[in-house]
């Protein structure tokens, strides 16, 4: 199945029937805020909101999670955890970024199970933006409001009704195996989602990108890298946020009698990322760290797996504490 | 002409004099930002340069938390040790997180002009979105008192000052700041009666409805120390929570790590955190942390008749005991 | 892998510390000789020259080292590390005695091309205990099944101190042989010391080793590289035939967790072992 | 878990201890040089690990034998006493008194009183860190 139109007021129905075989998450009010959070059967979705304060990338990559445990004085390693999860009113430029993240959490010779598991058991529902808000750049990115990357299922909110389109085989599936609770959408409704989708990308701004990765390498020793960074107070905002930082450590701990190992979300913005025990640096300023993390996104990353990471979700704008603008980075760089 | 603008030429033309008269040779100051509602902190180096600054309702950001930056000795003795001159925009609660840091050797007095700002206190962010009920695309400081802006959907909208203000402006215990070395004139917030009513709420909770509220605020830290990290008053070269040698905490993002972590800090910032909520405006995951660090203040005033800041030159309050300090919690045989 | 159903690759293996040799007089550094408590972990690891390894010490934590045994040394792999006073899993290490089980995952990284350097001449300039993963290729060299296929092995090693050299015994024997020509300086001798004195770059100048149909591997620690790299140019080895191995803090060792990267090559995965050539087209300063 | 001051509460302690008095069943004791040692994360750290409750025990104002550390103690354990009730801590769970060295008896009043008021409380379960939680 690869269209259905239901109404929300049957949504209920759909997590409960969705409930009996996986752990379904959506958008719920939590006071000012919505949160992706676990849904019951009588949890009210919030459809207005612009996006999550956390990306989703935290449900694949958590900030922190036990992957060894001593026992018997051996490390033996922990099973990912392995429950179907559905992910619905994801925001596009969210699953767009879970795609770059895959390329990094496997490649030809090493797997992290842990990203990957989850990423396998998981259904993405994006839920397409109607008012993108001013800090939203994903179409100078590549991606769109009703942008289709990373999803298993795109959502339209047609008012009292959501049109979903499958986009994966995972996606028929999960429509295939509800498919007495939707109708077939009329062709009237899938136009107006299109429309919608198509409104919703001219509203935007674009900021120009257009060879940034070549402009980033020429201006790797410019000035411009300790000017915006002397704002910065690396509270690492940018990164925690971003749904494609990816910068992880591990840290050993002990837990009453329990020794584990914790693999933790790690940011580049921190003085201690890169600090050797000999007490050697590589980078010891914060222009060095930020432009590390710019490089990352807007050049290494290029070279390596194909990819700019940035989606233009606007996290970093908006919650810098300091106001450091990635779109006027961009176009610093780009000068 | 309104009053901030008025105040705003005067800060300009004062900081062009200093420059002039060679008693700074840095300014740290507020510049127009890139999105609305929001001002950033800037860096001057020339009297050129004195007419980027502004002051409005906006200028929420601690200016202070770059002082002990500015002022780090460098890493080899060898290198010459050159702090600046530094002029440095303050409202009240920056005027005082600046005496906590000349308090604790962090500048040293002489290399310090406090500019004095006048404040009627700052637009909170979240007041403005609540009440503009939209994203929020332009916003100024129209007349004396007033914000006006516009949000995304079109619509225009003008509120009152004294009904936006951020919870820090609302318990500032100053109507101006003291003990500064040039003082900008200007109209400043009067009303120092409010002081911790934002308070009465949690107080009036019972034991169990207060670590429900703390439980559910900390549970959605995730540890990224934005909190500490905005903070003037955090500055250690290695905070607790990044020792490895002792590990005091655990490296997860669970509740009682969490706990640790922001106990830990409070107690470290009792005596020192100054109100100003940058920690609140930072937090990523909208922990209401200045209902905490408030809360400590009241004690700490309570306690001790202390209020950070206020009185320069004054003993760091857990570097000194009074003979008569409090023994109510002591337990007696 | 060891340890259960689930396959991770962060999953370090059982290793039993065989032995435990104290290296230098302050006594910081160590060299652990590790063997797999399970058979087909032994027989799953298999490292080149200039390769690494990430130790583990459960409830510490886990640091990259460089293999200082030979591919050749069959039953056992040896690492010598060194205890920093900020280092949290350096001072659990030597900590640990022998018979002691600790983890070990890896090996990881590129390594030292010793089939493309077949009929070269090899130069090998070492300083400090970045000698590690240089004494495993000198070993491997030297093993009488290698030793044909590789023209003259000078080798240049300094320390601080007579007593910081690593694996003196070892040294001793090489400077007995007469298939490889030693040059072991130290920066300042002490009373028993005959040997040479002098920086490593004033050393190499000196013994001026011929640049024709030749490589240099050199290891030290930065300000070795940086002083190192002109006389080498002067000497006429061109930057592709420089090659070093570089340093960065590591945590997953598989170009993921996105630490040790210079450019956009990761010292984990690309490297550490690099070219001069290549370092010269890496940002940042990579030495 | 109970801290005692090397000087005063060590010695109350023992005195105790020789007029048979035993520890109260369960009772952990850490000795520190002086109730000034005691870094709030020493307690919070025991908190964690599962202490259901923290007697401090330090010598009376004017007895400290490096003249003020049990002073700066009452000050930094009021405010951290403080924010822990403000979170929801139960009072009695971190309790702080001044004892000398004679005074065996006081000492083994004021730790019994101390263990009742924890079992009246029951286990800890705030703050202690639970290590089948992940992280």
């Amino acid at each position: 199945m690869e269209k259905g139109i239901i109404g929300k007021s049957e949504l209920a129905k759909l997590v409960e029937a969705m409930a009996a075989d996986a752990t379904c998450l959506g958008p719920v009010k939590d006071g000012q805020d919505t949160v992706l959070a676990e849904l019951g059967p009588d949890t009210e979705l919030s459809f207005d909101y612009a996006n999550f304060r956390l990306p989703v990338k935290r449900l694949f990559f958590p900030q922190s999670e036990v992957t060894c445990v001593l026992r018997d004085g051996q490390l033996v390693a922990l099973p990912p955890p392995d429950e179907k999860t559905v992910l619905f009113g994801v925001r596009p430029c969210d699953a767009q970024a879970l795609p770059y993240l895959t390329k990094i959490f496997s490649d030809e010779k090493y797997e992290d199970p842990y990203y990957l598991k989850r990423r396998e058991n998981a259904v993405i529902v994006s839920l397409a933006c109607h008012t993108p808000c001013s800090t939203c750049f994903c179409t100078s990115l590549g991606g769109s409001p009703a942008g289709r990357a990373g999803c298993d299922i795109l959502a339209f909110d047609l008012g009292h009704e959501l049109l979903l389109e499958a986009e994966t085989e995972k996606g028929k599936a999960l429509l295939a195996a509800h498919e007495a609770l939707f109708a077939a959408p009329t062709d009237a409704q899938v136009t107006a989602a299109a429309e919608q989708g198509a409104a919703a990308e001219a509203s935007m701004a674009k900021i120009e990108t257009d060879g940034i990765t070549e402009k980033a390498d020429q201006a790797f020793d410019a000035p411009l890298w300790e000017e915006i960074a002397a704002r910065c107070v690396a509270c690492g905002v940018c990164t925690y946020l971003c749904p494609t930082c990816h910068c992880f450590g591990f840290a050993d701990e002990q837990v009453g009698n329990r020794t584990q190992r914790v693999k933790c979300q790690d940011a580049c913005m921190f003085p201690l990322f890169t600090l050797e025990a000999s007490g050697h640096n590589p980078r010891t300023t914060q222009g060095q760290r930020l432009r590390q993390r710019i490089m990352h996104k807007f050049s290494y990353t290029v070279k390596n797996v194909g990819e700019i990471f940035c989606v233009g979700c606007g996290r970093c704008v908006l919650y810098c504490p300091v106001n450091i603008d990635l779109r006027e980075i961009i176009e610093e760089v780009r000068k | 002409m309104t009053k901030m603008q008025d105040a705003q030429n005067r800060l300009r033309e004062t900081v062009k004099d200093l420059f002039a008269q060679q008693k700074v040779d840095l300014v740290v100051g507020f510049e127009a930002g890139s999105l609305p509602l929001r001002t950033r902190v800037c860096f001057l180096t020339s009297a050129d340069e004195a007419d980027r600054l502004v002051w409005n309702a906006f200028c929420t950001n601690n200016p202070a938390v770059y002082i002990p930056r500015l002022f780090q000795r460098p890493a080899s003795p060898r290198e010459e040790y050159k702090p600046p001159k530094l002029g440095i925009v303050a409202k009240a609660c920056d005027a005082r997180a600046v005496h906590k840091l000349l308090e604790e050797h962090q500048a040293p007095r002489e290399n310090v002009t406090i500019i004095g700002m006048p404040c009627r206190g700052m637009a909170c962010r979240d007041k403005v979105v609540i009440q503009a009920g939209d994203e929020v695309v332009e916003a100024v400081e129209s007349t004396e008192g007033a914000v006006e802006i516009k949000t995304r959907g079109g619509a225009s909208h003008r509120f009152e000052l004294q009904d936006l203000l951020q919870q820090a402006c609302l318990d500032c215990p100053q109507a101006a700041p003291e003990h500064v070395d040039v003082q900008i004139e200007g109209a400043s917030r009067r009303d120092t009666t409010r002081r911790y009513e934002g308070l009465k709420n949690f107080e009036a909770m019972s034991a169990d409805q207060r670590w429900e509220y703390f439980r559910h605020e900390l549970s959605k830290c995730i540890r990224c120390y934005a909190c500490r990290q905005v903070c003037p008053t955090c500055y250690c070269k290695t905070c607790f929570a990044d020792m490895a040698k002792p590990r005091w905490t655990g490296a997860g993002d669970g509740l009682s790590d969490v706990m640790f972590y922001h106990i830990g800090r409070l107690m470290h910032q009792a005596g020192r955190c100054v109100e100003c909520d940058a920690c609140t405006r930072a937090c990523p995951v909208g922990i209401d942390l200045k209902t905490f660090t408030r809360k400590l203040g009241k004690d700490v005033e309570r306690l001790f008749d202390y209020v950070p800041g206020l009185r320069p030159d004054e003993a760091p309050l857990l570097c000194a005991f009074e003979d008569d300090d409090t023994e109510e919690f002591v337990t007696d045989g | 892998m060891s340890g259960g159903a689930t396959t991770s690759p962060y999953l370090p293996s059982a290793v039993t510390i065989e032995k435990i040799t104290i290296e230098n007089e302050a006594k910081d550094l160590r060299t652990f000789r590790l063997a797999f408590c399970e058979e087909a972990d032994a027989a799953a690891f298999s490292h080149a020259c200039g390769q690494f390894a990430i130790l583990s010490v459960a409830g510490a934590g886990e640091s990259p080292i460089g293999i200082a045994s030979s591919p050749l040394d069959s039953g056992y792999v040896e690492f010598t590390v060194k205890r920093y006073p900020t280092g949290v899993v350096t001072t659990a290490l030597h900590a640990m005695e022998e018979g002691d089980q600790i983890g070990l995952r890896g090996p990881y990284g590129n390594a030292f091309p010793m089939r493309a350097l077949e009929g070269k001449n090899i130069v090998i300039v070492g300083g400090g205990f970045a000698f590690t993963t240089l004494r495993a290729t000198i070993r491997w060299i030297l093993h009488e099944q290698n030793r044909a296929r590789y023209g003259n092995v000078t080798v240049i090693y300094g320390a601080r101190s007579p007593g910081e050299l690593l694996y003196k015994d070892e040294l001793k024997g090489w400077e007995a042989r007469s298939d490889i020509d030693m040059f072991v300086t130290v920066d300042k001798g002490d009373e028993g010391w005959t040997g040479r004195e002098g920086f490593v770059p004033t050393v190499l100048q000196e013994v001026a080793p011929s640049a024709d149909n030749a490589v240099v591997l050199v290891c030290g620690p930065p300000i070795m590289l940086k002083f190192t790299m002109p006389p080498l140019l002067q000497l006429g080895f061109s930057p592709e035939t420089i090659i070093t191995s570089l340093e960065r803090r590591m945590t997953c060792g598989l170009g993921k967790c996105g630490r040790c990267n210079v450019g956009n090559k990761y010292v984990c995965k690309d490297g550490p072992v690099f070219t001069f050539k290549e370092i010269q087209a890496l940002p940042e300063g990579a030495l | 878990m109970v801290f005692l001051c090397n000087w005063c509460a060590t010695l109350a302690a023992e005195l105790a201890g020789s007029n048979r008095l035993a520890y109260p069943a369960g009772v952990r004791v850490v000795k520190v040089p002086c109730a000034g040692r005691i870094n709030p994360l020493h307690l919070l750290r025991a908190l964690q690990n599962g202490a259901d409750g923290i007697l401090v025990f330090g010598c009376h104002p004017g007895d400290c034998h490096y003249a003020k550390g049990n002073l700066l103690a009452r000050r930094r354990l009021s405010v951290l006493k403080g924010l822990l009730e403000a979170v929801g801590m139960e009072p009695a769970r971190l309790q702080f008194s001044w004892v000398t060295a004679s005074e065996g008896s006081r000492f083994a009043t004021l730790l019994d009183r101390a263990v009742q008021d924890v079992r009246t409380l029951g286990p800890n379960r705030k703050f202690v860190k639970n290590p089948a939680a992940a992280g």
